[in-house]
């Protein structure tokens, strides 16, 4: 088994490598004066429809954001529960599947509350 | 098989050290930060290291059923996911109400 | 003990990043930076899993902890304004470290100085199903208490950060 | 036939399972005195080579294709000036890339800024490494493969951020936010609507999944219409393209999270959009269509050329939703997300529970079961999109509810827009 996710850690190494490539070719180029490179203030100013930029741009934000990450975490930790438990499910019988909705059901109740209270609107 | 040129070997006592050293981090970073979500960092890293070191008697010490290990490690991850989501709701309404979130500013509690 | 160089080569790289992830995690000043390299760190405490042969656990370290926790920590940075977002200590960093210095020395002293009963069972072949079975037979109310567990969660956060959305901007 | 298939069964020439091929190679190399964690890694090493091969070839190919076949679907003609039919047009658009002057903003914390797009390349690549592309031939063949794909590409999240946050561009922070809390939202119908497969399958294992329709002699898209459905628009979200990139709103919020990002960096988010469209596009025909198992076919047909078809099949409806399809509104995409297809594929995952549990109780042949659950799940899937399309959808109104640009001021309900009657007027001037 640990030797199957050597061969994927492998892959994963050259998955890095393979984005670096072009980068270091970009910055060898740069080293080789065959970019062009003039930087200068409005150049590195950043763009905002071509007015000068307003205000900081690490401005506050909304809760709502926040909920949303938060119903995710908690769908999430549900599936990582529920993928073991549908892996051993053939055999089980009758007892398994109870389980199960048993599981979500208690869940559901969350999710209804999180309907109800409004937290997947947006505005 | 040819016999290999050095074999290496991993004993349970490193892998409970590296779980050590990662909890040491993670008490210093809980004890120290000012801020309330960098405490919260502090204690996911104290989780990991508990993680590690379930994991590594799960692997290696002598056990009936060694898969306890394992399931005791997916209940850690399912409660530090609940304890994270209500934490970090916690810091942004005391956030909110207390305009910080610098706990030795937050000291509504001392006499 | 595990006798594989590859797994355990494997191990050392996997650890020496972890630590130093988690060393950077409470070196940088900036909170977000520190969110990324507390992310880097599960990666690779999700690799070291692997390496102790704990193939479930694992991924569910990297979707949970790596693809939600932090999510939901980035999230809970971006809704504190700019000028809170730093990493600094209070006054008792000294402290903090002695004592966590302390713990690490005696954890270590414990680790070397206890005899551990070793077994030479070998590594899981496969964890999945019988982590399903486990959830299912012998842990079936922790199972259904974790679904408890939750659903409270959902609803207790859902209440904390209700009542602050009536007067938000942005 | 026979005769055919006996010449070449088993030889290396038997380019149906390329692993023909190297097996001769490892005894080889043993025959050398090479050790097993040798072999080990030079067997590894090819394989992730030709992953990344394909991926590359992928990444050049695909700019061409997709911008042709939009070309097309738009009544234009696309890339056509450098070679024949444009087909250099992908080399030219590196080359000027990596040539170009590189514009960071001077604000932007550095390394973020530059790890963002490779962490972005990353996970698209790596999920490549479980996709099995014939009876044999699998780099990766984890028992847990499909979190594996799930854990790795919710990691794609974080890069997003990372590129928003570090451009300090409040144009690219608001794009990154709201990509991120579509993506956080798309992920929970995906991950339950996998759900359905692994419960038939009874393995995580994605050679597993196909084996299994190899042995029911049927496609998983037969037997999971609604979970096909409920995959293929999440994915779509994912991976931003329309009908939800508000990711690169043009006319909202300039480019999205990539708007301060040129010259390279730029093309490997770019290049990165192209290789992730391709890898979900696998996962989908490994999943749903059989990956390298086609009735037969791959007997004489090799698998990993059917895989390769079926992936650009995939593709081209990727392609097609693009260039055809209007982008939705973010409140409308993440309300369908949880309110319809999240319960959606709840309901789903306890459909499937039942199926398989008469199935394994009865003890009924799968002649009767397989047929009986395909009708079931169609019947599922079209009565739900008809409940769906009759009751449901007028609720994901035309206007948001309250529209509150500001706090303190209520701003009312817009009012219906009637369309112009052109046809009377005789159109527009």
């Amino acid at each position: 088994m640990i030797d199957q996710f050597g061969r994927a850690g492998f892959l994963l190494v050259f998955a890095v490598i393979f984005p670096l490539i072009p980068i270091v070719a970009s910055v060898a180029l740069g080293l080789f004066k065959i970019r062009p490179s003039k930087p200068d203030p409005i150049k590195d100013s950043i763009y905002e429809c071509g007015m000068v930029p307003i205000g900081d741009a690490q401005v506050r934000y909304n809760v709502r954001y926040y909920v949303f990450g938060l119903l995710f975490v908690v769908f999430d930790v549900e599936a990582v529960f529920l993928y073991p438990w549908a892996v051993a499910y053939v055999g089980l019988g009758v007892y398994a599947f109870f389980e199960a909705l048993i599981f979500m059901a208690i869940l559901f109740i969350g999710y209804a509350y999180a309907w109800r209270k409004g937290a997947m609107e947006w505005l | 098989m040819h016999s290999p040129v050095l074999t290496l070997v991993l004993h349970l006592e490193e892998v409970l050290i590296v779980g050590a050293a990662l909890f040491a981090i993670g008490l210093y970073v809980a004890l120290s930060k000012r801020n309330a979500i960098g405490i919260l960092m502090g204690i996911e890293l104290m989780l990991n290291a508990v993680n590690i070191t379930f994991l590594g008697f799960a692997r290696m010490s002598v056990s009936e059923d060694p898969i306890q290990g394992h399931v005791f490690a997916v209940f850690v991850i399912t409660v530090a996911a609940a304890e994270a989501a209500v934490a970090l709701a916690l810091a942004v309404a005391i956030y909110k109400h207390r305009e910080t979130v610098n706990i030795d500013q937050i000291d509504l509690l001392r006499w | 003990m595990i006798e594989d160089n590859g797994i355990v080569i494997a191990f050392w790289i996997l650890s020496a990043t972890t630590i130093a992830c988690a060393l950077m995690t409470a070196a940088v000043r900036e909170l977000v930076q520190a969110v990324l390299f507390l992310a880097l760190t599960f990666v690779g405490a999700a690799g070291i899993y692997i390496c102790l042969s704990a193939d479930f656990v694992a991924v569910a370290q990297i979707l949970i902890y790596a693809g939600a926790v932090s999510v939901l920590m980035t999230f809970a940075v971006m809704l504190t304004p700019a000028a809170d977002r730093h990493n600094s200590e209070t006054i008792f960093q000294a402290p903090a470290l002695v004592l966590s210095g302390l713990l690490l020395a005696v954890i270590v002293f414990v680790v070397l100085d206890t005899d551990w009963a070793i077994s030479d069972a070998g590594a899981f072949q496969t964890t999945a199903a019988s982590l399903g079975e486990a959830f299912l037979k012998p842990y079936v109310v922790p199972f259904e208490v974790a679904s408890v567990l939750l659903m409270v969660a959902m609803i207790g956060a859902i209440v904390l950060t209700r009542e602050l959305e009536e007067d938000d901007d942005a | 036939m026979t005769m055919l298939l006996d010449l070449i069964t088993g030889y290396w020439w038997d380019a149906r399972d390329l692993s023909n091929m190297t097996r001769p190679l490892y005894e080889f190399l043993r025959d050398q005195g090479v050790s097993d964690a040798g072999i080990f890694v030079i067997s590894a090493l090819l394989g992730t080579l030709a992953i990344i091969s394909f991926v590359g070839a992928v990444a050049i190919i695909n700019i061409w294709v997709e911008r042709r076949v939009v070309g097309r679907m738009q009544s234009r003609l696309g890339p056509n000036r450098l070679g024949p039919f444009g087909l250099l047009q992908p080399i030219a658009d590196a080359i000027k890339l990596m040539q170009k002057e590189v514009l960071q903003p001077a604000s932007a914390p550095g390394w973020i800024y530059t790890v963002a797009p490779i962490a972005f390349t990353v996970p698209g690549i790596a999920i490549l490494a479980v996709i099995p592309w014939g009876r044999n031939m699998v780099l990766a063949n984890l028992d847990v493969g499909l979190l594996y794909i799930l854990g790795l590409s919710s990691l794609a999240v974080l890069s997003v951020f990372m590129a928003g946050y570090s451009s300090n561009n409040k144009y690219s922070l608001f794009g990154a936010m709201r990509v991120i809390a579509m993506l956080v939202s798309y992920e929970i119908p995906i991950v339950a609507g996998l759900l359905g497969i692994v419960l038939f399958a009874g393995s995580m294992n994605l050679q597993e999944i196909v084996l299994f329709q190899e042995e029911h002699w049927a496609f998983m898209i037969m037997l999971q219409p609604l979970a096909f459905l409920i995959y293929f628009f999440s994915i779509s979200a994912e991976l931003n393209r329309t009908p939800a990139d508000i990711a690169e709103a043009e006319s909202e919020i300039v480019g999205g999270y990539h708007t301060e990002y040129s010259g390279m960096k730029f093309g490997l988010f770019y290049a990165a959009e192209l290789i992730n469209a391709v890898a979900v596009s696998a996962i989908i025909a490994t999943l749903f269509l059989g990956g390298w198992w086609t009735y037969k076919l791959d007997e004489f047909i090799p698998g990993w050329m059917l895989l390769i078809g079926k992936i650009y099949g995939v593709y081209f409806i990727f392609v097609w939703t693009r260039g055809t399809l209007p982008r939705f509104r973010i409140d409308q995409l993440l309300a369908f997300a949880w309110k319809w297809l999240t319960p959606m594929a709840l309901i789903n995952v306890i459909v499937v529970a039942a199926e398989v549990l008469l199935w394994n109780e009865t003890g009924w042949s799968d002649w009767f079961w397989i047929p009986a659950i395909i009708a079931i799940n169609t019947a599922l899937c079209v009565g739900l999109i008809v409940f769906f399309v009759k009751v449901f959808a007028p609720k994901f109104q035309r206007f948001p509810t309250r529209p509150r640009f500001y706090p303190g001021i209520d701003v009312p309900s817009l009012p219906a827009v009637t369309p112009p009657d052109f046809a009377r007027k005789g159109g527009p001037a």
